[in-house]
Protein backbone atom coordinates (compact mmCIF):
# COMPACT_ATOMS: atom_id res chain seq x y z
CA UNK A 1 0.00 0.00 0.00
CA UNK A 2 1.27 3.33 -1.28
CA UNK A 3 1.01 6.35 1.48
CA UNK A 4 1.64 9.67 1.16
CA UNK A 5 1.63 12.88 3.50
CA UNK A 6 1.40 16.69 2.94
CA UNK A 7 2.59 19.76 4.83
CA UNK A 8 3.71 18.97 8.76
CA UNK A 9 1.92 15.74 8.57
CA UNK A 10 4.71 14.86 6.32
CA UNK A 11 7.07 17.12 8.12
CA UNK A 12 6.49 14.62 10.79
CA UNK A 13 6.33 11.38 9.71
CA UNK A 14 9.84 12.67 8.21
CA UNK A 15 9.28 10.95 4.32
CA UNK A 16 7.29 12.34 1.81
CA UNK A 17 5.88 8.71 0.94
CA UNK A 18 6.20 4.76 1.51
CA UNK A 19 5.08 1.49 0.95
CA UNK A 20 4.14 -0.71 3.70
CA UNK A 21 2.14 -4.06 3.67
CA UNK A 22 -0.15 -3.93 6.03
CA UNK A 23 -1.20 -6.36 8.21
CA UNK A 24 -4.56 -8.60 8.43
CA UNK A 25 -7.26 -6.48 10.19
CA UNK A 26 -7.10 -3.16 8.93
CA UNK A 27 -10.30 -2.70 7.02
CA UNK A 28 -10.75 1.37 7.62
CA UNK A 29 -8.31 4.56 7.36
CA UNK A 30 -8.72 4.92 11.78
CA UNK A 31 -7.57 0.88 11.52
CA UNK A 32 -4.40 2.18 9.82
CA UNK A 33 -3.58 5.38 12.02
CA UNK A 34 -4.44 3.44 14.78
CA UNK A 35 -1.64 0.69 13.37
CA UNK A 36 0.97 3.63 12.23
CA UNK A 37 1.24 4.89 15.52
CA UNK A 38 2.53 1.80 16.94
CA UNK A 39 5.32 2.16 14.18
CA UNK A 40 7.03 5.03 15.83
CA UNK A 41 7.19 8.13 17.71
CA UNK A 42 7.20 9.84 14.09
CA UNK A 43 3.73 8.44 13.47
CA UNK A 44 2.89 8.87 17.26
CA UNK A 45 3.95 12.40 16.66
CA UNK A 46 2.08 13.22 13.29
CA UNK A 47 -0.95 11.40 14.53
CA UNK A 48 -1.68 12.90 17.92
CA UNK A 49 -4.60 14.73 16.87
CA UNK A 50 -5.67 11.55 15.03
CA UNK A 51 -9.32 14.53 14.54
CA UNK A 52 -7.10 17.10 12.71
CA UNK A 53 -5.51 14.65 10.12
CA UNK A 54 -7.19 14.48 6.85
CA UNK A 55 -7.02 11.42 4.38
CA UNK A 56 -8.07 10.61 0.77
CA UNK A 57 -8.08 7.76 -0.72
CA UNK A 58 -6.76 7.73 -4.35
CA UNK A 59 -7.53 11.57 -4.81
CA UNK A 60 -10.78 11.61 -2.56
CA UNK A 61 -11.33 12.69 0.43
CA UNK A 62 -12.73 10.21 3.17
CA UNK A 63 -13.92 10.10 6.61
CA UNK A 64 -11.61 7.68 9.23
CA UNK A 65 -14.11 4.70 8.83
CA UNK A 66 -14.17 4.83 5.10
CA UNK A 67 -13.14 1.24 3.68
CA UNK A 68 -9.36 1.19 2.46
CA UNK A 69 -10.30 -2.40 0.63
CA UNK A 70 -8.66 -1.54 -3.05
CA UNK A 71 -6.77 1.55 -2.54
CA UNK A 72 -4.33 2.22 -4.34
CA UNK A 73 -2.86 5.72 -2.53
CA UNK A 74 -4.04 6.69 0.81
CA UNK A 75 -2.59 10.65 1.72
CA UNK A 76 -2.70 12.06 4.97
CA UNK A 77 -2.43 15.90 5.84
CA UNK A 78 -3.42 18.46 7.55
CA UNK A 79 -6.90 20.70 6.77
CA UNK A 80 -6.40 22.44 3.38
CA UNK A 81 -5.71 26.30 3.24
CA UNK A 82 -5.45 26.66 -0.50
CA UNK A 83 -7.22 29.49 -2.07
CA UNK B 1 -16.20 22.13 -19.31
CA UNK B 2 -13.77 24.31 -16.89
CA UNK B 3 -10.36 25.19 -17.21
CA UNK B 4 -8.44 23.98 -14.30
CA UNK B 5 -4.64 24.75 -14.36
CA UNK B 6 -1.63 24.35 -10.98
CA UNK B 7 1.17 26.12 -11.95
CA UNK B 8 4.45 27.62 -10.41
CA UNK B 9 3.87 30.67 -12.99
CA UNK B 10 2.19 33.49 -12.27
CA UNK B 11 -1.10 33.82 -14.83
CA UNK B 12 -2.61 36.68 -16.82
CA UNK B 13 -6.33 37.04 -15.57
CA UNK B 14 -7.13 39.83 -18.67
CA UNK B 15 -5.77 37.00 -21.61
CA UNK B 16 -7.77 34.07 -19.03
CA UNK B 17 -10.77 36.80 -19.73
CA UNK B 18 -10.58 37.17 -23.05
CA UNK B 19 -10.13 33.55 -23.37
CA UNK B 20 -13.41 32.49 -21.87
CA UNK B 21 -15.13 35.94 -23.63
CA UNK B 22 -13.60 37.08 -26.77
CA UNK B 23 -16.49 36.54 -29.77
CA UNK B 24 -19.28 35.56 -28.22
CA UNK B 25 -22.23 37.26 -27.71
CA UNK B 26 -23.95 35.23 -25.17
CA UNK B 27 -21.69 36.80 -22.51
CA UNK B 28 -23.23 39.20 -20.10
CA UNK B 29 -20.79 39.37 -17.00
CA UNK B 30 -18.16 37.52 -15.83
CA UNK B 31 -16.48 37.51 -12.42
CA UNK B 32 -12.86 37.25 -12.12
CA UNK B 33 -11.64 36.68 -8.04
CA UNK B 34 -7.62 36.92 -7.78
CA UNK B 35 -6.03 35.78 -4.28
CA UNK B 36 -2.97 37.68 -3.83
CA UNK B 37 -0.03 36.62 -1.20
CA UNK B 38 -0.54 39.24 1.80
CA UNK B 39 2.72 40.38 4.14
CA UNK B 40 1.05 40.18 7.33
CA UNK B 41 1.81 43.64 8.26
CA UNK B 42 5.28 43.38 6.77
CA UNK B 43 5.99 39.79 8.44
CA UNK B 44 6.03 37.46 6.11
CA UNK B 45 8.95 37.99 2.56
CA UNK B 46 6.47 34.89 0.97
CA UNK B 47 4.19 32.50 1.45
CA UNK B 48 5.08 28.67 0.69
CA UNK B 49 2.54 26.25 -1.14
CA UNK B 50 2.49 22.67 -0.98
CA UNK B 51 -0.18 20.37 -3.13
CA UNK B 52 -0.71 17.26 -3.73
CA UNK B 53 -0.25 16.87 -7.65
CA UNK B 54 -3.01 14.78 -8.92
CA UNK B 55 -5.61 15.19 -6.23
CA UNK B 56 -5.06 18.91 -6.75
CA UNK B 57 -6.77 18.88 -10.02
CA UNK B 58 -8.84 16.02 -9.45
CA UNK B 59 -10.95 17.59 -6.55
CA UNK B 60 -10.91 21.25 -8.48
CA UNK B 61 -12.34 19.31 -11.14
CA UNK B 62 -14.85 18.19 -9.28
CA UNK B 63 -15.68 20.96 -7.43
CA UNK B 64 -15.74 23.02 -10.52
CA UNK B 65 -18.34 20.11 -12.22
CA UNK B 66 -20.77 21.08 -8.92
CA UNK B 67 -20.58 24.83 -9.87
CA UNK B 68 -21.16 24.06 -13.45
CA UNK B 69 -24.29 21.53 -12.28
CA UNK B 70 -25.47 24.87 -10.04
CA UNK B 71 -25.24 27.67 -12.15
CA UNK B 72 -25.74 28.44 -15.59
CA UNK B 73 -22.21 29.26 -16.70
CA UNK B 74 -20.91 30.14 -20.07
CA UNK B 75 -17.07 29.41 -18.95
CA UNK B 76 -15.48 28.96 -15.68
CA UNK B 77 -11.28 29.16 -15.28
CA UNK B 78 -9.34 28.35 -12.03
CA UNK B 79 -6.26 28.40 -11.43
CA UNK B 80 -4.06 27.52 -8.72
CA UNK B 81 -0.44 28.56 -7.96
CA UNK B 82 2.16 26.33 -5.89
CA UNK B 83 5.44 26.96 -4.74
CA UNK B 84 7.12 30.18 -2.96
CA UNK B 85 4.62 33.21 -3.73
CA UNK B 86 6.26 36.99 -2.90
CA UNK B 87 3.60 39.49 -0.92
CA UNK B 88 1.54 40.96 -3.38
CA UNK B 89 1.61 38.33 -5.63
CA UNK B 90 -1.42 36.41 -7.17
CA UNK B 91 -2.12 33.07 -5.34
CA UNK B 92 -5.20 32.08 -7.41
CA UNK B 93 -7.52 33.16 -9.81
CA UNK B 94 -11.52 32.11 -10.35
CA UNK B 95 -12.88 33.06 -13.16
CA UNK B 96 -16.56 32.77 -14.38
CA UNK B 97 -19.23 33.60 -17.21
CA UNK B 98 -22.64 33.59 -17.32
CA UNK B 99 -25.46 35.47 -19.56
CA UNK B 100 -26.25 37.61 -16.01
CA UNK B 101 -24.21 38.90 -12.82
CA UNK B 102 -26.05 36.76 -9.92
CA UNK B 103 -24.58 33.17 -11.46
CA UNK B 104 -21.44 34.76 -12.41
CA UNK B 105 -21.23 36.05 -8.74
CA UNK B 106 -22.16 33.33 -6.84
CA UNK B 107 -20.36 30.34 -9.14
CA UNK B 108 -17.34 32.54 -8.31
CA UNK B 109 -17.60 32.69 -4.16
CA UNK B 110 -18.60 29.24 -4.36
CA UNK B 111 -15.65 28.16 -5.79
CA UNK B 112 -13.72 30.43 -3.34
CA UNK B 113 -15.42 28.51 -0.28
CA UNK B 114 -14.59 24.83 -1.64
CA UNK B 115 -11.29 25.93 -2.73
CA UNK B 116 -10.09 27.04 0.61
CA UNK B 117 -11.04 23.83 2.53
CA UNK B 118 -11.50 21.45 -0.06
CA UNK B 119 -8.47 21.75 -2.44
CA UNK B 120 -5.24 19.96 -1.23
CA UNK B 121 -3.53 23.15 -0.66
CA UNK B 122 -1.17 23.91 2.07
CA UNK B 123 0.10 27.06 3.11
CA UNK B 124 3.77 27.75 5.43
CA UNK B 125 4.88 31.20 6.24
CA UNK B 126 8.16 32.26 5.47
CA UNK B 127 9.30 35.26 7.52
CA UNK B 128 11.27 38.46 6.58
CA UNK B 129 13.90 37.76 9.62
CA UNK B 130 14.88 35.03 7.06
CA UNK B 131 13.10 31.60 9.15
CA UNK B 132 11.12 29.37 7.91
CA UNK B 133 7.73 30.17 9.68
CA UNK B 134 4.54 28.09 10.89
CA UNK B 135 2.00 26.28 8.67
CA UNK B 136 -1.01 28.52 8.25
CA UNK B 137 -3.94 27.13 9.96
CA UNK B 138 -7.45 26.30 9.00
CA UNK B 139 -10.05 28.84 9.69
CA UNK B 140 -13.10 28.34 11.09
CA UNK B 141 -14.40 31.09 9.10
CA UNK B 142 -13.74 28.98 5.99
CA UNK B 143 -15.91 26.09 7.31
CA UNK B 144 -18.66 27.99 7.63
CA UNK B 145 -18.16 30.12 4.32
CA UNK B 146 -18.81 26.55 2.88
CA UNK B 147 -21.14 25.07 4.64
CA UNK B 148 -23.92 27.86 3.74
CA UNK B 149 -23.75 26.19 -0.17
CA UNK B 150 -25.24 23.30 1.72
CA UNK C 1 -11.52 57.47 -2.15
CA UNK C 2 -12.57 55.14 -5.05
CA UNK C 3 -12.34 55.78 -8.51
CA UNK C 4 -14.96 56.87 -10.60
CA UNK C 5 -14.59 56.83 -14.08
CA UNK C 6 -17.96 57.33 -17.52
CA UNK C 7 -16.31 57.45 -20.33
CA UNK C 8 -16.88 55.97 -23.93
CA UNK C 9 -13.19 54.26 -24.74
CA UNK C 10 -13.13 50.79 -23.73
CA UNK C 11 -11.30 49.92 -20.29
CA UNK C 12 -8.78 47.46 -19.76
CA UNK C 13 -9.50 45.34 -16.35
CA UNK C 14 -5.67 44.30 -15.74
CA UNK C 15 -4.90 47.50 -15.99
CA UNK C 16 -6.80 49.06 -13.40
CA UNK C 17 -5.74 45.44 -11.14
CA UNK C 18 -2.50 46.50 -11.45
CA UNK C 19 -3.13 49.93 -10.21
CA UNK C 20 -4.79 49.18 -7.18
CA UNK C 21 -2.33 45.91 -6.30
CA UNK C 22 0.72 46.88 -7.00
CA UNK C 23 3.18 47.24 -4.76
CA UNK C 24 0.91 46.42 -1.45
CA UNK C 25 1.04 43.83 0.70
CA UNK C 26 -2.05 44.09 2.53
CA UNK C 27 -4.49 43.48 -0.45
CA UNK C 28 -5.49 39.52 -0.16
CA UNK C 29 -8.35 39.48 -2.03
CA UNK C 30 -9.54 41.36 -5.81
CA UNK C 31 -13.49 40.57 -7.23
CA UNK C 32 -13.35 42.58 -10.76
CA UNK C 33 -16.91 42.37 -12.56
CA UNK C 34 -17.24 43.08 -15.94
CA UNK C 35 -20.45 43.11 -17.54
CA UNK C 36 -20.70 42.58 -21.25
CA UNK C 37 -23.07 44.22 -24.40
CA UNK C 38 -25.07 40.55 -25.32
CA UNK C 39 -26.35 39.98 -28.58
CA UNK C 40 -30.10 38.51 -27.53
CA UNK C 41 -29.64 35.03 -29.18
CA UNK C 42 -27.94 36.88 -32.80
CA UNK C 43 -30.86 39.78 -32.12
CA UNK C 44 -28.56 43.17 -31.54
CA UNK C 45 -26.10 44.83 -33.72
CA UNK C 46 -25.43 47.58 -30.50
CA UNK C 47 -26.19 49.07 -27.07
CA UNK C 48 -27.11 52.24 -27.05
CA UNK C 49 -26.53 53.98 -23.86
CA UNK C 50 -27.15 57.26 -22.96
CA UNK C 51 -26.11 58.54 -19.28
CA UNK C 52 -27.13 61.76 -17.54
CA UNK C 53 -23.44 63.84 -16.95
CA UNK C 54 -22.62 64.84 -13.79
CA UNK C 55 -25.47 63.01 -12.43
CA UNK C 56 -23.86 60.07 -13.29
CA UNK C 57 -20.27 60.28 -11.39
CA UNK C 58 -22.54 61.91 -8.54
CA UNK C 59 -24.23 58.41 -7.75
CA UNK C 60 -21.50 56.00 -8.55
CA UNK C 61 -19.48 57.76 -6.23
CA UNK C 62 -22.70 57.84 -3.76
CA UNK C 63 -23.09 54.21 -3.67
CA UNK C 64 -19.08 53.83 -3.53
CA UNK C 65 -18.97 55.77 -0.32
CA UNK C 66 -21.45 53.39 0.87
CA UNK C 67 -19.79 50.64 0.11
CA UNK C 68 -16.51 51.91 1.40
CA UNK C 69 -18.89 52.65 4.58
CA UNK C 70 -19.95 49.32 4.65
CA UNK C 71 -16.85 46.93 4.18
CA UNK C 72 -13.22 47.26 4.74
CA UNK C 73 -11.99 48.23 1.43
CA UNK C 74 -8.25 48.85 0.07
CA UNK C 75 -9.23 49.65 -3.06
CA UNK C 76 -12.66 50.25 -5.42
CA UNK C 77 -12.81 51.42 -9.08
CA UNK C 78 -15.79 52.25 -11.35
CA UNK C 79 -15.90 52.29 -14.85
CA UNK C 80 -19.10 52.76 -16.81
CA UNK C 81 -19.09 53.17 -20.31
CA UNK C 82 -21.91 55.54 -22.62
CA UNK C 83 -21.85 55.58 -26.61
CA UNK C 84 -22.42 52.11 -29.19
CA UNK C 85 -21.60 49.31 -27.59
CA UNK C 86 -20.92 46.05 -29.85
CA UNK C 87 -21.82 42.62 -28.58
CA UNK C 88 -18.73 40.70 -26.85
CA UNK C 89 -17.52 44.58 -25.84
CA UNK C 90 -17.52 45.38 -21.80
CA UNK C 91 -19.94 47.94 -20.75
CA UNK C 92 -18.95 48.16 -16.85
CA UNK C 93 -16.66 47.30 -14.53
CA UNK C 94 -16.49 47.44 -10.78
CA UNK C 95 -13.12 46.32 -9.00
CA UNK C 96 -13.14 46.01 -5.06
CA UNK C 97 -10.11 45.14 -3.48
CA UNK C 98 -9.95 43.92 0.54
CA UNK C 99 -7.88 41.74 2.80
CA UNK C 100 -10.47 39.37 2.62
CA UNK C 101 -12.68 38.06 -0.12
CA UNK C 102 -15.85 38.01 1.92
CA UNK C 103 -15.72 41.92 1.77
CA UNK C 104 -14.38 42.12 -1.75
CA UNK C 105 -17.13 39.64 -3.25
CA UNK C 106 -20.03 41.50 -1.39
CA UNK C 107 -18.76 44.80 -1.84
CA UNK C 108 -18.67 44.16 -5.71
CA UNK C 109 -22.17 42.64 -6.00
CA UNK C 110 -23.43 45.42 -3.86
CA UNK C 111 -22.27 47.82 -6.84
CA UNK C 112 -23.68 46.14 -9.31
CA UNK C 113 -26.85 45.87 -7.73
CA UNK C 114 -27.12 49.54 -6.86
CA UNK C 115 -25.69 50.61 -10.41
CA UNK C 116 -28.41 48.94 -11.75
CA UNK C 117 -31.29 50.50 -10.56
CA UNK C 118 -29.52 53.94 -9.06
CA UNK C 119 -26.99 55.23 -11.66
CA UNK C 120 -28.43 57.22 -14.24
CA UNK C 121 -27.92 55.09 -17.50
CA UNK C 122 -30.51 54.15 -20.03
CA UNK C 123 -29.46 51.46 -22.80
CA UNK C 124 -30.83 51.13 -26.19
CA UNK C 125 -31.28 48.20 -29.00
CA UNK C 126 -29.89 49.07 -32.17
CA UNK C 127 -31.28 45.98 -34.54
CA UNK C 128 -29.14 43.63 -36.25
CA UNK C 129 -31.85 44.46 -39.17
CA UNK C 130 -30.61 48.33 -39.22
CA UNK C 131 -33.60 49.13 -36.92
CA UNK C 132 -33.08 51.09 -33.66
CA UNK C 133 -35.16 48.64 -31.16
CA UNK C 134 -36.68 49.69 -28.21
CA UNK C 135 -35.60 50.97 -24.89
CA UNK C 136 -34.26 48.63 -22.48
CA UNK C 137 -37.18 48.11 -19.35
CA UNK C 138 -36.07 48.13 -16.02
CA UNK C 139 -36.46 44.81 -14.32
CA UNK C 140 -38.24 43.78 -11.30
CA UNK C 141 -35.52 41.34 -10.26
CA UNK C 142 -32.92 44.12 -10.09
CA UNK C 143 -34.94 46.13 -7.46
CA UNK C 144 -35.23 43.14 -5.87
CA UNK C 145 -31.81 42.23 -5.63
CA UNK C 146 -30.98 45.87 -4.58
CA UNK C 147 -33.32 45.82 -2.01
CA UNK C 148 -32.32 43.36 0.09
CA UNK C 149 -28.91 44.78 0.90
CA UNK C 150 -31.36 46.48 3.14
CA UNK D 1 -36.28 76.54 -13.71
CA UNK D 2 -33.47 73.97 -16.41
CA UNK D 3 -35.60 71.01 -16.96
CA UNK D 4 -33.67 67.94 -18.70
CA UNK D 5 -35.02 65.09 -19.61
CA UNK D 6 -33.50 61.58 -20.62
CA UNK D 7 -33.98 58.46 -22.83
CA UNK D 8 -37.74 57.76 -24.06
CA UNK D 9 -38.73 60.94 -21.73
CA UNK D 10 -36.59 63.25 -23.76
CA UNK D 11 -37.82 61.70 -27.07
CA UNK D 12 -41.69 62.01 -26.40
CA UNK D 13 -40.88 65.65 -24.92
CA UNK D 14 -39.12 65.93 -28.04
CA UNK D 15 -36.11 68.42 -26.39
CA UNK D 16 -32.87 67.27 -24.43
CA UNK D 17 -33.17 70.57 -21.94
CA UNK D 18 -35.18 73.57 -21.56
CA UNK D 19 -35.69 76.80 -19.11
CA UNK D 20 -38.92 77.53 -18.08
CA UNK D 21 -40.41 80.35 -15.88
CA UNK D 22 -42.88 78.58 -13.58
CA UNK D 23 -45.99 79.88 -12.78
CA UNK D 24 -46.58 80.48 -8.88
CA UNK D 25 -48.21 77.48 -6.71
CA UNK D 26 -45.59 75.28 -7.86
CA UNK D 27 -44.21 73.45 -4.65
CA UNK D 28 -43.28 69.82 -5.41
CA UNK D 29 -42.45 67.64 -7.99
CA UNK D 30 -45.55 66.08 -8.61
CA UNK D 31 -46.94 69.82 -9.05
CA UNK D 32 -44.66 70.48 -11.40
CA UNK D 33 -44.89 67.20 -13.68
CA UNK D 34 -49.02 68.16 -13.04
CA UNK D 35 -48.41 71.69 -14.72
CA UNK D 36 -46.11 70.76 -17.57
CA UNK D 37 -49.12 68.11 -18.80
CA UNK D 38 -51.26 71.07 -19.68
CA UNK D 39 -48.64 72.03 -21.94
CA UNK D 40 -49.12 69.87 -25.00
CA UNK D 41 -49.22 66.40 -26.04
CA UNK D 42 -45.55 65.62 -25.74
CA UNK D 43 -45.82 66.34 -21.93
CA UNK D 44 -49.27 64.36 -21.86
CA UNK D 45 -47.29 61.63 -23.82
CA UNK D 46 -43.79 61.69 -22.00
CA UNK D 47 -45.78 61.56 -18.43
CA UNK D 48 -48.77 59.64 -19.03
CA UNK D 49 -47.57 56.95 -16.69
CA UNK D 50 -46.56 59.44 -13.73
CA UNK D 51 -45.54 56.52 -11.54
CA UNK D 52 -42.67 55.08 -13.95
CA UNK D 53 -41.18 58.36 -14.42
CA UNK D 54 -37.98 59.13 -12.33
CA UNK D 55 -37.19 62.73 -11.16
CA UNK D 56 -33.58 64.25 -9.79
CA UNK D 57 -32.87 67.62 -8.05
CA UNK D 58 -29.63 68.69 -8.65
CA UNK D 59 -28.80 65.33 -9.67
CA UNK D 60 -29.87 63.62 -7.03
CA UNK D 61 -33.09 61.06 -6.95
CA UNK D 62 -36.33 62.79 -5.05
CA UNK D 63 -39.75 61.34 -4.49
CA UNK D 64 -42.53 62.82 -6.58
CA UNK D 65 -43.40 64.69 -2.83
CA UNK D 66 -39.91 66.40 -2.65
CA UNK D 67 -39.86 70.12 -2.91
CA UNK D 68 -38.65 71.68 -5.83
CA UNK D 69 -37.49 75.12 -4.00
CA UNK D 70 -33.95 76.43 -4.92
CA UNK D 71 -33.99 73.68 -7.54
CA UNK D 72 -31.39 74.57 -10.13
CA UNK D 73 -31.80 71.44 -12.49
CA UNK D 74 -34.69 69.38 -12.64
CA UNK D 75 -34.14 66.04 -14.48
CA UNK D 76 -37.14 63.21 -15.79
CA UNK D 77 -36.32 60.05 -16.97
CA UNK D 78 -37.45 56.35 -17.02
CA UNK D 79 -36.27 53.26 -14.67
CA UNK D 80 -32.27 53.28 -15.08
CA UNK D 81 -31.35 50.30 -16.83
CA UNK D 82 -27.32 50.73 -16.18
CA UNK D 83 -24.78 48.31 -14.95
Amino acid sequence: MKLVYFAWVRERVGKTDETLDLPEGIATIADLVRWLKTRGEEYEYAFENEAIVRAAIDHQHVKPEASIAGAREIAFFPPMTGG
Amino acid sequence: MAIIRIQVEAFDAAAETAALTTGRGDIGATVAFTGFCRDEGGRLSALELEHYPGMAEAEIACIASEAEARWPLLGLTVIHRYGLIRPGEPIVLVLAASAHRRAAFEAAEFMMDYLKTRAPFWKREHLKDGNVGAWVDAKGADDAAMERWG
